[in-house]
């Protein structure tokens, strides 16, 4: 048995009328996911500026997931597909420097899917683990 | 212009005047119809999409027409259906198509179809590329004051997903073809039901009823004569009915740019 | 900087049971800013409040960190108890160690390290919080109704009974709508003109309603409390003020064969016309399309029979600009196009007809003058087949009709069907069902004595085909229960077509910036507890625009709709949500990029003056945020290059702290 | 060899400032060395007669100085564009940076200019004169006796050997002939590092980007960062922090810089032409530019003024965030 | 037993691609057939029994053969159920097993009239053989 197993860090947005709706559903119905998955709430998804993603994988992220209502759903109307456009780009942009495509995460999830959110915190926090620490987004300027 | 055209073994057969009508109509109106080199029977009835075999003969047609940058047409109501859906099939199912096209490129030397070629009906030619206020314009015989019902029966229209010819309910190709000869078309409700197919076979009595309901339909709103792009329509209306006559389109066609008597003599 | 509190909450054990409360207390009391710490039992207890209170003043507190549930809970709580306690309520953050927490995990050690951080977190945010109070905006106290049929009607009577004035736009020459052209009513069977007309004659004569009849409704500007509407007064070449409504002119017209939409084209009006008795206003219109003297200025006969001196041929479409608080969609429905469904012959025979043409041909004041005579031959017809769902409950895979139940259907056909057989006992009615819908009070009742009292044969099944034929109807059909295909011969076949939104409800939706579903329904703020509320503030929604419905739940809804109107409109000033964006001046390039992305046009630019180090005035163009129309989503903060936009409550700099927290 | 003589450019600048048409002049100017043309603001004659440059070394975008230029200048400024230049300056329309109203633009057909790089590389240091021939460039240096002669091919900016249009989108007249929009193979570098194992693109980018010095000459030059105050000298913006203990801004420096003119940036190329280090800091633009084509749709920032950049538009169709590696190499 | 009823009914879901969950039960498809009459089992119980995997009355039902793939059922379901395409997978799960063929080239020559069209004897073939 592994002792000290390594444990990542996640950074999750929610966007309050939905996700982070859907994180309280969970906690309602008691379905367990890491504990290694901190949330921060945001009005929308569309609120989470690329610079907040990169600030947490400088910091020492692991990985960082942003969930947002389902498209059609958003509260705002329209705000999450400004947000599926930016991290599209954004995440082929990382990909495209090297980094792991595993680290960063899109993803709908309704106030009533209390269910889908944990089912997708495990998965991803399995998916990042897998990874091992984050190395190379802590300086992207890659100083050796 | 010029198309590939895929003749259908009934048409090489039992049906020839469909056939010889269509072409020469075709030479008329500025369109060639290039006959497809060793063609195959396209099967009579498209079948489930688990198999691959019996889509091949249509493949190999596909990918003739695609050689040569060419729409693929067809007169026979069946090959037509056959060709399209198996057209549909290669556009829109990407692992149907990976095996129809290992099968076929496995066993001869060709590029794999693409799934680019157009598939037509004879009638979606002369509507689509030709036009019909163009035949109108040819017409040196105008069938006029003549009711003619036209017969869809089920192979042009449906499945109306992948056929995409007309409303499978309410059509109105044929009706518009029959008015740009001269004639009046006859609507009627039965025009898009069954004749009994190749059931008749095994139940000849069957689709004497189905047949005898569609042209009474037929009658009843004052038809004269109907018409239809299928030779087994054709053979289950004829046999079973014998108040009006029953024709193929090509040949009221041949009769109103006036080249029937050629036709028939040729 | 900030003198923080943070107030660790057990929730009994529901936060305590997997969470170190007194580790977590006693760790953040170390946070840079913190000056208190302690944990209790129910935070939101008004115990729980007191201790909260209690430390703000012994300890100069001047921001306050909840460890608890989910501010979905309890934030509104613990911002009055701030408020209460003297503090801005916007100096509150909640640490959520409930639903996020403790709820999830089940090992005390990684529960308690994980809520230390999210404490730390807020911690963090607050520290960098600041005094937020919400912006005011005044209220036009007159509200705008959009369509005038029983929803609209209704709604503006409400409004206008509560003393506010109130405009109805109709497209149509009368109000009424759908409800005018229906002959009786479920479950009651009490007549519709009988119920509805005195309800228009009320609008009619309401001082506090105008009636913008034949106009619609061109542009939509401003916000909640605040909206500019442009109305396009259609010409009517009559003028209103003047036509006593005597319909002299609609006798003496020679243009006698326009069909007349009021009854669905089954007879015809002529060109200038009154589309029924009741009509409200009672004046004529002509229509420009049939009129010859539009037309080619030969005629004139409705001038000269005029002793009014009413018809105007040269009178012009009119643009009202009008000023309103807050708009009522209601906008209503229509069946749809019967074109993809014509196995059922409805192209083919005029024999075959949809349920509200029905109507029509059962209204004593329709084309048949009540009598049901069949439209082909003016026969009685003897055998009747009723089709249900034609067109609803259609998956889109199927490629026609809609996807959802149009919910009238069933309980019109009902209606119908006992009313065929009531009067006229010898004829034969089969309604072909998928299934039978009556959820409401006293609507099964209704259809069993249908069923039980009238006779009527309600088959388990579908209509597949129906062929005309000779001065029949085949109808083919499926009878589920016996297993057989039945081959009826009908006279007359009537469809319950599906029903859909107003064709100008998409339009109009676009200039309200108010959201649709994919079917072009109104989208309610809340399904459950904002039903008659639009997301877009200041507009709501009243009857079948939002969804199908029948003639009770319209009115209920446009009577809720009302009382929310009425809320509005009794304020003087609006306060808004604070956590709104704003441009710093001095930052922004002016650039128009997060006006791209504002879903509520809640930014404009302006010019201003820049006094510059050197003296000198230099102009500029900067974005300025209108707080009142702003919902606080923050696209525009992340659009902005410049990061002159920040989203107030969730500044770019209190997320980054709270990741930055949260990654130490 | 550009195509149209110095002499055209002078005598219609002259004639336009002295008609009073325009005030001032946005022209080249030698600077220190002969290769290093500098942009410059000349309003006098015989300024123009002896000091304006038009010649193979005239890369300067002038587009980005119309910001400050019309601010500080009352009367209207005779700008020269490049084609290329002309789609920064509807980018900057776009975004209302500038008034329209106080520019004139004369748009002159360009050749391709040399990249003093690469000149360098191939002649050695101490440049002394280049006189462009038929050929190419006739090339003195300090260290040779005799002129070496280039070929112009040889020396070309990466970004005119891919140029992408030699059409000017903006402009008041046209001094020379129209081109064309060009087919250009500006996405090949991408896709051959798109086509690289995730180790291989980081190691590559590790090795670009770690000679970065934050001169912030990239930033300067660029005519899509023309922002009243730049995030990176702005404490509030949340991604500035001089104090280099652990510093976000040092090291995201280049994504988000390329982020935030992501669908902006026209591809000018003059991040990488100034560049003392010579990052290809083009390839993060264009990596940017090869998404937006591919997933949204072609789209050219300045290619018409008014256009909505793609990040501020949506279609309810977008393809998801987790499809844009679909039928790329999984790692 | 009932097990491997099952399975048949999930390879011919899976042959077929038609998704029997789909029906809501309406009927349409049975009233609008034209080979009622001559039908044991019709399309909606072809639907309703290919999902409860009831399939073993279907295997042996003439009904398979009776089908005149006229589509019609296809395009009037409202639900896009697609009827015809699982009674040809039911037909293809008889068919195609070793001796199962609904005709064979014997017996054609009894079938013939001097009219009869080509296409109706291959569409036969392709129909009843495997």
């Amino acid at each position: 048995m592994q002792v000290n197993k390594y444990r990542p860090l996640i950074v999750a947005f929610c966007c309050n009328w939905c996700s982070y709706a859907g994180a309280d559903l969970a906690g309602n119905n008691r379905l367990n996911y890491p504990a290694d998955v901190k949330i921060i709430r945001v009005p929308c998804s569309c609120r989470v500026n690329p610079s907040f993603v990169l600030r947490a994988f400088q910091r020492g992220a692991d990985g960082v997931i942003i969930c947002g209502c389902h498209p059609g759903d958003c509260h705002y109307t329209s705000g999450n597909y400004y947000t599926r456009r930016r991290m599209a780009l954004l995440f082929s942009m990382l990909d495209y420097l090297g980094i792991e495509r595993e680290r960063t995460r899109l993803e709908w999830v309704s106030a009533a899917e209390g269910a889908k959110f944990a089912a997708t915190m495990n998965d991803f926090a399995e998916q990042v683990a897998a990874l091992g620490e984050n190395k190379r987004l802590e300086d992207l300027r890659c100083k050796r | 212009m010029k198309v590939s055209y895929f003749p259908g073994c009934t048409l090489k057969n039992k049906a020839k005047d469909l056939d010889v009508y269509a072409r020469k109509c075709a030479e008329i109106l500025g369109v060639t119809l290039e006959e497809i080199e060793n063609w195959q029977c396209c099967g009579g009835v498209f079948t489930s999409k688990d198999e691959v075999a019996t889509k091949l003969s249509s493949l190999r047609a596909l990918r003739y027409a695609q050689d040569r940058s060419q729409p693929l047409v067809s007169v026979c109501s069946a090959c037509h259906n056959v060709l399209k859906q198996t057209n549909y099939l290669m556009q829109n199912d990407q692992a149907f198509a990976n095996k129809a096209n290992l099968y076929m490129t496995s066993n001869e030397s060709c590029d794999p179809y693409d799934g680019t070629t157009a598939v037509y009906h004879y009638l979606e030619l002369l509507r689509d590329v030709v036009g019909f206020d163009k035949i109108a314009e040819k017409v040196t015989n105008p069938l006029t004051g003549r009711k003619i019902a036209p017969y869809y029966g089920c192979l042009l229209l449906r499945p109306n997903s992948v056929m995409q010819m007309d409303d499978p309910e309410n059509p109105t190709i044929f009706e518009d073809f029959i008015r740009a000869l001269g004639a009046e078309p006859v609507v009627y409700s039965m025009r898009n039901e069954c004749c009994g197919g190749y059931v008749t076979m095994e139940d000849p009595d069957f689709s004497k009823s189905k047949s005898n309901a569609v042209v009474n339909n037929a009658v009843s709103f004052g038809a004269e004569c109907v018409v239809t792009a299928c030779p087994l329509c054709k053979y289950n209306l004829d046999k079973n009915t014998h108040t009006i006559p029953v024709v193929y389109f090509t040949e009221l066609l041949a009769e109103a740019l006036g080249i029937k008597e050629d036709c028939d003599n040729a | 900087m900030q003198r923080i509190g943070v107030f660790v909450c057990w929730c009994g054990s529901n936060i305590a049971g997997t969470v170190d409360v007194q580790a977590v207390s006693d760790a953040l009391r170390n946070e840079p800013g913190v000056v208190f710490s302690t944990n209790y039992q129910y935070m939101c207890s008004q115990a729980g409040q007191d201790i909260i209170i209690q430390a703000v003043k012994e300890h100069n507190l001047t921001g306050i960190v909840v460890c608890s549930c989910s501010p979905r809970m309890h934030e509104a709580t613990f911002r009055k108890t701030a408020a209460a306690a003297g503090l801005n309520p916007y100096m509150v953050e909640i640490a959520n160690i409930r639903e996020q927490c403790s709820w999830v995990h089940k090992d005390m050690a990684s529960g308690t390290e994980k809520a230390i951080i999210l404490g730390k977190a807020a911690v963090a945010k607050v520290n960098l919080n600041a005094p937020l109070t919400p912006g005011e905006t005044p209220v036009t106290k007159r509200a705008l109704v959009i369509g005038g049929g029983i929803a609209g009607i209704q709604t503006a009577l409400d409004i206008a009974d509560a003393g506010f004035p109130v405009d109805i736009v109709e497209k149509n020459p009368t109000i009424g709508g759908k409800m005018a052209q229906l002959d009786k009513t479920f479950p009651t069977l009490d007549c519709a003109a009988c119920i509805l007309t005195p309800k228009m004659v009320d609008v009619a004569q309401n001082d506090n309603i105008r009636i913008f009849s034949y106009s619609e409704v061109e542009d939509i500007k401003g916000f909640v409390g605040n909206f500019d509407v442009k109305i396009r007064k259609k010409a009517r070449f009559v003028k209103e003020d003047i036509c006593t409504g005597c319909g002299l002119c609609t006798e003496k017209c020679p243009v006698r064969k326009v069909p007349n939409e009021f009854n669905l084209g089954m007879d015809n009006r002529r060109a200038i016309y009154i589309p029924f008795a009741q009509a409200v206003p009672k004046v004529a219109t002509i229509d420009p399309d049939a009129c010859n003297m539009l037309k080619s200025g030969k005629c004139g006969v409705c001038s000269k029979v005029c002793t009014a001196g009413a018809i105007d041929y040269k009178q012009q479409d009119e643009i009202l600009d009008e000023k309103y608080g807050a708009i009522v969609v209601a906008t209503g429905f229509n069946p749809i196009s019967m074109d993809k469904f014509d196995e059922y012959a409805y192209n083919q025979s005029k024999d075959v007809i949809t349920s509200l043409e029905f109507e029509r041909l059962t209204n004593a004041a329709g084309p048949t003058q009540g009598k049901l005579l069949r439209p082909s031959d003016l026969k009685h017809p003897h055998t009747i087949v009723f089709v249900q769902c034609v067109g609803s409950r259609c998956a889109s895979c199927a490629e026609k009709g809609k996807e959802y139940c149009s919910k009238i259907c069933c309980m019109y056909t009902a209606k119908h069907a006992m009313l065929i057989r009531d009067k006229y006992p010898d004829t034969e009615v089969y309604v072909f069902y998928i299934d039978v819908r009556t959820p409401g009070k006293n609507f099964d009742e209704f259809y069993r004595r249908a069923v039980e009292e009238y006779g009527v044969k309600y088959i388990k099944g579908m209509v597949g085909k129906v062929v005309p034929e000779g001065d029949k109807l085949k109808v083919q059909a499926s009878d589920l229960i016996a297993g057989k295909q039945l081959h009826i011969d009908a006279d007359l076949v009537v469809l319950a077509a599906a029903i859909e939104p107003d064709k100008s409800a998409r339009p109009l939706a676009t200039m309200l910036t108010a959201s649709m579903d994919t079917n072009d329904f109104f989208t309610e703020a809340h399904p459950k507890l904002r039903p008659v509320e639009s997301p877009t503030a200041g507009v709501f929604l009243s009857g079948a625009c939002q969804g199908p419905k029948d003639i009770p739940e319209t009115v209920s809804q446009a009577s809720a709709a009302a009382a929310k109107v009425i809320g509005l409109l009794v304020k003087d000033k609006l306060t808004g949500n604070p956590c709104v964006a704003s441009a710093n001046e001095m930052m922004c390039n002016g650039c128009s990029t997060c006006e791209r992305v504002c879903p509520y046009g809640a930014i404009t630019y302006i010019d201003k003056e820049f006094r510059m180090p050197d003296r000198t005035v230099a102009t500029r163009r900067v974005a300025q945020v209108n707080p009142a129309v702003c919902q606080g989503c923050g696209a525009c903060t992340v659009a902005c290059m410049s990061g002159a936009m920040d989203l107030r409550g969730f500044m770019s700099s209190q997320i980054i702290a709270e990741v930055d927290a949260i990654c130490k | 060899m550009q195509k149209i003589n110095r002499d055209v450019l002078i005598d219609r600048a002259i004639s336009l400032l002295n008609s009073g048409q325009v005030s001032s002049v946005l022209g080249w100017r030698q600077g220190e060395f002969f290769y290093d043309v500098t942009p410059a603001v000349f309003t006098d004659e015989n300024d123009i007669r002896e000091n304006f440059v038009w010649n193979d070394f005239c890369g300067a975008n002038f587009s980005k100085y119309l910001v400050s230029k019309t601010k500080a200048s009352d009367g209207k400024i005779l700008v020269f564009l490049k084609p290329c230049d002309t789609y920064s300056f509807n980018q900057l329309l776009t975004e209302h940076r500038f008034d329209r109203e106080k520019v004139y633009v004369i748009g002159i057909p360009c050749e391709g200019m040399v990249d003093t790089g690469k000149l360098k590389a191939q002649v050695g240091d101490g440049l002394v004169s280049a006189q462009s021939t038929e050929e190419g460039l006739l090339v003195t240096t300090l260290y040779s006796d005799e002129p070496v002669n280039v070929d112009i091919k040889s020396v070309l900016a990466e970004r005119c050997i891919n140029c992408k249009s030699k059409k000017h989108v903006a402009y008041d007249e046209l001094l020379g002939d129209e081109g064309q929009i060009e087919d250009s193979d500006r996405f090949d570098e991408v896709a051959r590092i798109e086509a690289m194992s995730p180790d291989e693109r980081f190691a590559f980018w590790q090795g670009e980007l770690s000679r970065c010095i934050r001169c912030n000459a990239c930033r300067d030059v660029c005519p899509a960062c023309t922002c009243e105050k730049c995030v990176f000298d702005n404490p509030v913006s949340g991604v500035e922090n001089k104090a280099p203990v652990n510093s976000f801004e040092e090291k995201m420096f280049h994504i988000i810089r390329a982020f935030h003119v992501a669908g902006r940036c026209t591809d000018c190329g003059e991040c990488s032409r100034v560049c003392p280090q010579n990052i290809p800091l083009h390839l993060l633009n264009r990596k940017f530019i090869k998404d937006i084509n591919g997933f949204y749709g072609e789209y050219q920032a300045g290619e018409c003024v008014g256009s909505r950049a793609p990040l501020v538009d949506y279609n309810l169709e977008d393809l998801e965030a987790s499809d844009v590696f679909e039928g790329r190499d999984t790692q | 037993m009932h097990n491997d009823n099952r399975k048949i009914a999930d390879e011919i879901i899976l042959r077929s691609g038609v998704n029997p969950r789909k029906c809501m039960k309406c009927g349409k498809c049975t009233a609008t057939c034209p080979a009622f009459d001559r039908m044991e089992y019709h399309p909606h119980q072809f639907v309703y029994m290919v999902e409860t995997g009831d399939i073993e009355p279907l295997l042996e039902s003439k009904s398979l053969y009776t089908c005149l793939s006229c589509f019609a059922c296809v395009d009037r379901c409202p639900r896009g159920v697609e009827p015809a395409k699982l009674v040809e997978g039911v037909r293809n799960a008889v068919i195609r097993q070793q001796g199962k063929n609904h005709m064979t080239a014997d017996d054609v020559p009894g079938k013939l009239d001097s009219d009869l069209p080509q296409q109706a004897i291959v569409s036969a073939f392709r129909k009843y053989t495997k």
